[in-house]
């Protein structure tokens, strides 16, 4: 956010009586790979567009480099839009789609073969010029898209979902090209997922949406490790709730009482007043299971069920009323269903949520 | 769910039988020697279609016919795709249904209301008994089928197209003539057939609205039959059947076509 | 892309214009006084209406149009429903695309051609100037419509409902009876309204197949027009096109329902 | 597995030249929870439909408790059936729709509403009665088409992807309910699914699809710790691969000399011959990064890249060309990119795949 390149300003955009998106203020940098999650309905996709200029905002303004974009028609912001169905023209090949935004810029012919031929070897595409894209597979599309959308060297890309048509291990892959291409071309990227994978794995910053509103805005490791509310902490992984009062607060670390009568250990950044009632957020993987406690707080609890994950154990206990999971690894020797463990964890797990 | 499989074949070829039998009753009687439309057919001979093209009635209403029946394809092929584009996307506003309702009213108002109507209109502006006033009378109940192709074709691309090739660029304009109507193309030559077939088809309005100089095939073997019933009819249904079924074979390799490519 | 707006516009209204011309020319006409059917309009009754009702030609016409339609869309629906679930999931096989196209070959072979095979063929079977005949004749032009609409709403269901309905212990009969029919029973009044619509307005194979004693309004129309050019006509088209907007009313109202609840 | 319930007999399906399912034998036991799972194309549901009775086998035979079903027509097969669409009857109330099955069976008004009111209280819409389906939510669509499967109390219930079309929090809850019933009511489920933690969490066995074939069925465990082969280890969770060939064999541990030069010493089950080549899957959760090494089993690597995932980071490693992906947990240091270290594993983390 060094410098702003992208700015809403007091954004809303109302469909009949639905508030879509709602008095929303938002700033990108120049060169920022900005992610916008949320269920779906929470706008995100609503602010792309008017982004990209295929909806006009009800109030507020959208400015790209200092200067209004939200009068402009689409054809004249010089952005370059990916969508989830690749939107490619099924009538032109190859060539013809991603020399498309060259000749709308009236490029002389040898210029467009120039860029094309360099923009598709860039993106491994170099051997399909002449086929038609319902020759080529999903991933290959969804390269033909992104090329098409970056050959006339847009300032920013907007990505809409680009990578939900695709199985599991094209979409790894495709993340990794993106975030690649990010870094090497220094372009603004605005993305739109519902995906926290991938939102968490590319993003220099994300914004959670949550009815037409941001909740948070932040770097994946602010938003996982600090999440300001309860909807941002449930949204991104998983997360454990629980409710208590503050009983005190001495060189930043927090005592809460649960409601069970158990004490916790908080660290918080900021005070909180005696006798309030707060939720601690604490992480799954965050919480370690054993015969004795090691860590500061200790809950003693009783497993409820034992579910496999492959790559670790998802263990269901109870706190007293509260259920738990916890999150562990297969290295360690996993309890029994019905067995009373101790759950230790220290506060720096625990963090305070509104 | 394949079920039934035998009753339904059986009751399809029943009324594939029904409906072909009037066609069956009259072809062969195109390849008559006889001068009667009769059964039975004493000698073979194709008399009757050199007749239709040398007695200079038939000939003049085949050359009405096809001047005509080009008129009416490219008067109501440019005005149905208009009104396809112009209607389209707004299928949940009370104003589509009305425009919809007016665009599809020739389709179901009957041939003589609007004959009648036609003819005290023509009269008025002086269309009556002119190739331009029977071409407006075929344009009016043409334009129905182009619409209704043409929305068929709009409603399957993508919006998401035009707006990506907006965002790349391309004017309004330019996304109409670069990406909507390449991509509605088959639906708008689908619409343009229906439109030749139907002025080519149409009796009653050609009736009310055309003048003895106007005459065409479809009129010309109504008056045939009404005054003399010669074979020469069955010859011309002969080459409406076959020119019908070269014109759906190259709507469904159209169609086709454009279903492989997208 | 809802761009170029007003042209759009300006344009939509020109053709709309053109479309209707016709119809606000003849339909005033229904209230003269006068007996001629010209403007200007003298002054405005309801006389040609009363004529109508009374005159025995007139009345014979409505009762006969109301028998031979409602015929005509019993029987073209039942037998365009049992075509269109014969059809249906074969739309890849060449079979399919030969049963397509005789199904809708009589919306598009001229009326003519069909008119003089069925009267070959309906003088041959005894039915040449009965009611059967007409209704028979009328179920041919009617049966594409019940066709296409019943296809329509065939192809919007889901083949997962009936598969749903078998596993859960319906056998095809039961399916038919108590998924498919009700799922498509908007596409198969639709094509019903469609198929009564038809039938009213038919002429040319009505003028080929009746006799004096099956006249529909729209044939007593059109020969009254030659005969005698009387506002009756007028009073009659303006009754067909209230009963158009009705019927199409219905199917509009009965589609938006089902939208509503699928 | 103890009894055989549902037999498949060299089952195979071509759809005209497309060999979809190939010559396939499986043995489902009585009240088993079998999932299969499979890129798309792979023919697992064409074996759900073939079993549901509306696709014919091409050749072999199907037989449940002992009696061929593969000539019976659907509607006498008496399997439940969940779609991933829910196939819910639109017309028909949810009522009508859980009742359909027991009016098909002739059931008596009376026992037709104490049995829709029961296994609608058990899916927990006792108050949903009067509704269409259309006003339901997804995961309201799901329960009742649940209830409809269950209703006339098949003995088995076939579920394509039941749960593909919610989003993950109700994925999740829905599976812990399919899960308990299958517990409760001690049903045979087939279970058809891409998603592998969804086959991973809920079976007691998985079967593995891969071009109309099964490459392997087997316990989550047996699955994901010890896959056969190279297919299966990269579809079910993440692995890493590496080339070498066999120079020992002593109790039960494998020596393999990698393409790169280095030793690894893999456990495995099965005698190997010197010489042969093979490959060795290692998850990327059992390598451990530190300065210097902790297993018996150490390489080399320079750190190429850091990805945050939120509850973990996944490490890109070098082992001189091979590269390797590393799952390091949060609680322990992050080694910086372009940092050499050490990547350890003990031979119990490796396994041959064919």
């Amino acid at each position: 956010m060094s410098n702003a390149f992208i700015h809403f300003d007091k954004v809303s955009k109302a469909f009949g009586i639905m508030t879509v998106v709602d008095d929303l203020d938002l700033t990108i940098g120049k060169g920022e790979f900005v992610s916008m999650l949320g269920p779906s309905g929470s706008g995100k996709t609503t602010l792309l567009m008017m982004l990209a200029g295929f909806e006009k905002p009800t109030s507020g303004s959208i400015s790209v480099a200092g200067k209004r974009v939200d009068a402009l028609p689409p054809h004249k912001r010089n952005m370059g839009v990916v969508f989830q169905n690749y939107a490619l023209f099924p009538h032109m090949t190859v060539s013809e789609n991603v020399a498309f935004p060259l000749k709308m810029r009236g490029a002389s012919r040898s210029e467009m073969v120039e860029r094309v031929t360099k923009v598709l070897d860039m993106v491994q595409l170099g051997a399909f010029h002449e086929r038609k894209p319902i020759q080529l597979s999903g991933g290959q599309q969804q390269r033909v898209a992104l090329a098409r959308a970056l050959v006339f060297e847009p300032e920013v890309v907007l990505m809409d979902e680009p990578l939900g048509a695709l199985d599991k291990k094209l979409r790894e892959q495709m993340q990794m090209d993106i975030r690649d291409i990010h870094h090497r071309l220094g372009l603004t990227i605005v993305f739109v997922t519902h995906d926290q994978t991938e939102a968490l794995t590319m993003s220099d910053r994300i914004a959670i949406f949550n009815h037409g509103k941001i909740e948070q805005i932040g770097s994946p490791s602010e938003i996982y490790d600090r999440p300001r509310t309860q909807f941002v902490a449930e949204f991104i992984g998983e997360t454990n709730l629980l409710s208590g009062k503050v009983s005190s607060f001495n060189d930043g670390i927090l005592s809460v009482i649960l409601e069970g009568g158990q004490l916790l250990r908080v660290t918080s950044a900021s005070k909180i007043e005696v006798g309030k009632s707060v939720k601690v957020s604490i992480r799954p993987e965050g919480i370690e299971l054993g015969q004795s406690g090691l860590g500061e707080n200790e809950l003693r609890v009783r497993v409820s069920d034992i579910v496999y994950h492959g790559d670790h154990l998802q263990v269901q206990v109870e706190a007293g009323n509260n259920p738990l999971v916890v999150k562990a690894t297969r290295q360690t020797l996993a309890p029994q269903i019905g067995e009373e463990v101790t759950a230790s964890f220290s506060p720096s797990q625990c963090w305070i949520v509104t | 769910m394949r079920a039934l499989p035998l009753s339904k074949a059986l009751f399809g070829s029943a009324v594939v039988f029904f409906l072909m039998a009037p066609l069956f009753a009259i072809l062969p009687l195109a390849f008559t020697d006889s001068i009667f439309l009769n059964y039975p057919i004493p000698r073979f001979s194709i008399r009757w279609f050199t007749e239709l093209l040398t007695a200079d009635a038939w000939r003049r209403s085949i050359i009405n016919s096809l001047v005509i029946g080009v008129g009416t394809t490219v008067l109501a092929t440019i005005l149905g795709t208009v009104a396809a584009l112009g209607l389209r996307g707004k299928s949940f506003s009370l104003l589509f249904g009305f425009f919809r309702t007016v665009f599809l009213l020739p389709m179901v108002v009957p041939a003589v209301v609007l004959g009648v109507g036609m003819q005290l209109m023509f009269a008025q502006y002086g269309l009556a008994n002119t190739y331009l006033g029977v071409i407006v009378a075929h344009t009016v109940i043409a334009i129905p089928f182009v619409v209704v192709n043409v929305t068929a074709a709009l409603q399957g691309i993508d919006h998401r197209l035009e707006n990506a090739a907006a965002s790349l660029g391309a004017s309004p304009a330019v996304v109409l003539q670069k990406i909507t109507l390449p991509l509605a193309l088959p639906g708008v030559v689908s619409g343009a057939v229906f439109a030749f077939a139907t002025s080519l088809d149409e009796v009653v309005l050609t009736l009310f609205v055309a003048g003895p100089n106007q005459r065409t095939v479809a009129r010309q073997m109504f008056s045939t039959i009404r005054e003399n019933i010669s074979p020469a009819i069955a010859a011309a249904a002969f080459l409406f059947i076959v020119g019908t079924v070269a014109l759906g074979a190259l709507v469904l390799l159209i169609r086709q076509r454009s279903v492989r490519s997208l």
